[in-house]
């Protein structure tokens, strides 16, 4: 059950060159929201740009009624959005199926790991506030990665709530040099039992190799584009395995954005 | 007290305003946001005789003010609609209209056929329009001899009203009508997307997994009231406009042409309560401008032309 | 050295970016803002033999992501044309192709002898595909046999390249294309504008003074953009690509699409320095992405498809 | 000789309700302008609405080099432009013939009606400004007509540069109740010369019916739809009487916006 809300700005801040948070009220959505689930935006009043953006739940504030968007701008759309710094915005959400938190991972033996690239790092962050909130931080173990050290995204609000982590940069001004893909082949042998991720598509690929050669579970979130973000168009088709073997098309927005990392066609 | 029912050949509608085909899947996605018991009708997807899985991605990509789309007919069939989706909708107030579609004429009346006499269905509104597919779809609908073709044989099918779907891309729209009209379409349903792409700059490749793609949306408004105005005056069935109507005032362009109703496609992406806030727009209009019967309007800007 | 220059069926342009015809006056107009010398071309209004009042007010209307026009060749004359401004564009550096257009065969082969032999003029453009006229324009544009026919009879009358402009207001534009390459067009432009009309919901009466109007603006790009593919596809003549261009990426969605150079029209409204932004843009898409010839892109997106 | 301007905003007012009234920064464009020129403005970013709106000049401050317009919201293109409140503003200009204020009308025996009807006032400013630098404000009568008494606009300001002023309001909430019109019909006989005039058709057709009775000479500024705004698209035609009888079109935005009351067809 999506809502449609019209969320008053209460915050608005570029963290990082060309990514921005926005926070905005919208208690109900808050209540209902969960991690992985995302919100379809629509960022002019006008007919160009014409569709909504789906963009993930950032953060969620349930006792102030808040949620929090993080985005970069990549084109027209995210370049509108980043303008609004007051007023309402347009958003429907929750939509789609989010990570499945439920305990049967979380009381796995072995720990949890959550990688996330670039912006992907923005779901990632509801995520393991609800991780905090029903399990053990100390248990998870989170690994960021980015171009260079001024794209790495919320390493202190990760840290507030108790996680430790390691960092990659492709630059190697922080962290790793080279790919947060790398960080997780190491780390997969020590124990890992699930792993979430979240990040540009080749990462995602690459995480859903290894998580197969190693046998280990775990649900990457996919992105394509979509026009009306609930299910009815079959605009966001992803290839995914069918359950009788051989591939089907599944949405993205409402079958996904989040699929289990065996499942996934690339 | 206002009016607003109006008789879509047959298909009786508490309201003029329908839902396009393919924008709203089966209706029961849009139930979050809006009653679909407050619609004048709900089109559903594009039903073949058997499942397709549809286009390769990326199906759609955003242009000025519009969107291409090259979704290919993705539908679970004519057995598992008339079974299994058809019946979530029965106990609907709504007539609830099928869009069919097919490779060959005789896919066409299979579908019909099958669809004939199932509760919950209201009428058919044939496809013969589609541009993301290879075969059928496009090809019946820029022939005038193929388009009577299609009609004539779903008439034959069923005992449903049928209306059937235009494509823009031709060159004589009235003819189209005309021809379809002859073979006993009940009315007729305009516009369809038109034949566009768009291409990736950066890759220098086509942006859609199909090349081409259909446009829709408001950049497309104005060709979609040019046909409806056209056809109108040219050959006597009812119309269901379509075409970029995202408001309440779009909609009117399109009764005022001579449209009996209109249907809401691509906006209900935008904004998912469009159809409603047009229905209650319509009544306002009515009521503002002294009418007291929608069907005053259609084609009521042909007076004195 | 990047090399921009492009050959449109025997006109050399150095740049691939013209001015559309009826967007762009006779150039004059737009000196106050760009050195008219940097043009790859300019496309001047349609021409007719007899000056032309054209169509009455109001003859246009905006409409999302474009406009409709219906200003019904409004033009002094061949002869004004010929003998009063083709002399003050003479000068330039650049080509200056004439639109032509009439009622009959006779008129464009008319307009097409005059214009043959007048200093100044690089190319002819034969608007067979004007939507606002009663007579003539579209008509010869939507019949592949009528096409050809002015063609030739152009062809027989001038010496000069002749480029041939299509509608896409019709069924099969490879048809329309093929056609006029056979009857012997050096060159094919495309998109003329859609056909298309708006409402006015409080007067209850059609916007334009003339009904029906051309749509032009970003809302046809992606339909121009594929009219170009399919006929790069299908017909080896180079191609002047055009409809909805306001930017270099715009422009070279046409150009990887199949087109040898473009035009831009309705930017020029926005934007009036658009053309020289867009020649400036396509030199540095070509430096960043290592070409060092605008003709390695025509087509491109094609390559292995 | 037009420019391309991008002003930058230096002042926001709403003056009545939904009239605005900007101001921006443009030396170049404040020298060269003359009144009843116009400004071709761009209101959006975007590709909807598409074109530019034409607005005329409204006041020039050539010691500042400010330019200001004064513009009522009636549709996409005016609420766009009301909602900037600062940063630049994209404007072609000066374009089209303004009025005739050469010294041969102001040196004509007799007094100058300056007539406008609702907005029509704005473009009538700039010409008071230049009527009061080269000739004597005494000599000239304003008559200013609106809807409603909170409807007429700058009436301060025309008084402040030395003039006399008649109002008229459709519901009498000032000045004489009824036309703007009804004022001039009764002012010509008392010796008018000349007179300008901007304001709704009607308003302006009523004005040139009256002058063209008594035999005055005067100028209307007329409004079309207009694309190009440089007379390359032949967009904006109006209908005026040819040199050698019958009626030609002219384009509004070169040959006008401003004709002789005499030529204008209705
Ligand atoms: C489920 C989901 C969650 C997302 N969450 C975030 C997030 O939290 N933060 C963030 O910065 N980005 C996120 N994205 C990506 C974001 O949707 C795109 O960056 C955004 O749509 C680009 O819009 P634009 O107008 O700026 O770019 P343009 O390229 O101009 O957009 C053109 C069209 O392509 C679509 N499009 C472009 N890029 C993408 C993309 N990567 N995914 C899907 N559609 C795309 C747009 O929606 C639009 O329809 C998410 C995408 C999905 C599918
Ligand atoms: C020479 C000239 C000077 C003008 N000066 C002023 C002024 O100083 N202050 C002011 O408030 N208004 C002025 N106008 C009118 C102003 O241009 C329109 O109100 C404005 O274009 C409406 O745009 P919109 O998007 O708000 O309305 P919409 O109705 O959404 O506009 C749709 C289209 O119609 C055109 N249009 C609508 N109304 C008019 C109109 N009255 N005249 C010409 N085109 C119109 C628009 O430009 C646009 O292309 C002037 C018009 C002209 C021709
Ligand atoms: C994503 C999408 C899918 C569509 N699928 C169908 C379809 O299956 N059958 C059909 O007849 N039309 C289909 N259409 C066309 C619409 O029903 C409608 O004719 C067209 O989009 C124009 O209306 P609009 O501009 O309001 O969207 C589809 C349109 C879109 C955008
Ligand atoms: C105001 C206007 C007038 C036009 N006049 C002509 C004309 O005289 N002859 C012609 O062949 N095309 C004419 N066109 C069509 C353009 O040349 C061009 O084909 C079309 O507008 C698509 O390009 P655009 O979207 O860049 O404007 C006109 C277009 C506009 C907008
Ligand atoms: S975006 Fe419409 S089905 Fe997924
Ligand atoms: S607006 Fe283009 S000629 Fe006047």
């Amino acid at each position: 059950m999506a809502l449609l809300v019209q969320g008053e700005i209460v915050s608005h801040m570029e963290r990082a060159p060309g990514v921005f948070m926005v926070e905005f009220i919208a208690p109900n959505l808050a209540t209902v929201a969960r991690p992985g689930q995302f919100l379809h935006i629509r960022c002019s009043e006008g007919n160009d740009p014409l569709l909504r953006r789906p963009i993930s739940i950032h953060a969620v504030d349930r006792d102030r009624g808040r949620v929090g968007i993080l985005f970069q701008v990549v084109g027209r759309g995210t370049a509108l959005l980043a303008r609004r710094k007051d007023g309402v915005i347009d958003v429907m959400g929750p939509l789609g199926r989010g990570f499945s938190t439920g305990s049967h991972n979380l009381m796995r033996a072995g720990s949890i790991a959550v990688v996330g690239g670039g912006i992907g790092a923005a779901p990632l962050f509801f995520l393991l506030q609800e991780l905090a909130r029903c399990g053990d931080p100390a248990r998870v173990k989170v690994l960021l990665g980015a171009r260079s050290a001024n794209q790495i995204l919320i390493k202190e609000e990760i840290e507030n709530l108790g996680y430790t982590m390691e960092l990659a940069t492709d630059d190697g001004s922080v962290g790793h040099r080279g790919q947060v893909t790398e960080l997780l082949l190491k780390l997969l042998p020590e124990g890992v039992s699930y792993v979430y991720a979240c990040g540009p598509a080749p990462m995602l690929k690459a995480v859903c190799a290894f998580l197969s050669e190693a046998g280990i579970p775990g649900e990457v979130s996919l992105e394509e584009r979509m026009a009306c973000g609930v299910g009815a168009c079959l605009s966001c088709a992803c290839q995914v395995k069918a359950a009788g073997g051989g591939v089907h098309y599944r949405r993205a927005c409402v079958d996904g954005p989040v699929f289990p990392a065996g499942e996934v066609v690339w | 007290m206002i009016n607003t029912t109006v008789n879509l050949g047959g298909i009786k509608m508490k309201n003029p305003v329908a839902t396009a085909s393919g924008t709203f899947g089966f209706g029961l996605e849009y139930q979050q946001f809006i009653q679909l018991e407050k619609l004048g009708a709900i089109i559903v997807k594009g039903t073949t005789p058997a499942p397709r899985q549809g286009n390769p991605p990326p199906r759609i990509a955003e242009t000025p003010a519009g969107m291409l789309n090259a979704i290919g007919l993705q539908n679970p069939g004519v057995n598992k609609v008339a079974g299994e989706i058809i019946p979530r909708l029965v106990h609907l107030n709504t007539p609830v209209i099928i869009n069919i579609a097919g490779d060959t004429v005789e896919d066409y009346a299979l579908v019909a056929n099958k669809l004939d006499g199932v509760p919950g269905v209201a009428g058919l509104e044939i496809n013969i329009s589609c541009p993301n597919v290879k075969k059928g779809g496009i090809q019946f609908g820029s022939d005038p001899r193929s388009a009577a073709e299609v009609t004539r044989a779903v008439k034959a099918a069923t005992k449903l009203p049928v209306i059937v779907k235009l494509s823009p891309n031709v060159t004589d729209l009235v003819a189209m009508a005309a021809a379809v009209a002859e073979a006993g379409a009940d009315a007729l349903s305009m516009i369809n997307t038109l034949l566009g792409m768009a291409i990736d700059v950066d890759r220098r490749k086509p942006v859609l997994g199909n090349i081409t793609g259909g446009l829709s949306g408001p950049a497309v408004r104005p060709v979609a009231v040019r046909a409806v105005w056209q056809v109108y005056r040219a050959v006597k069935l009812p119309i269901l406009g379509m075409g970029g109507i995202m408001t309440t005032r779009d909609a009117l362009e399109f009764i005022l042409a001579g449209a009996t109703a209109v249907a809401v496609g691509t906006a209900n992406f935008v904004n998912p309560r469009a159809t409603i806030e047009i229905i209650e727009g319509i009544e306002n209009y009515l009521r503002e401008q002294g009418f007291n019967n929608i069907n005053q309007l259609t084609g009521l800007a042909h007076a004195g032309i």
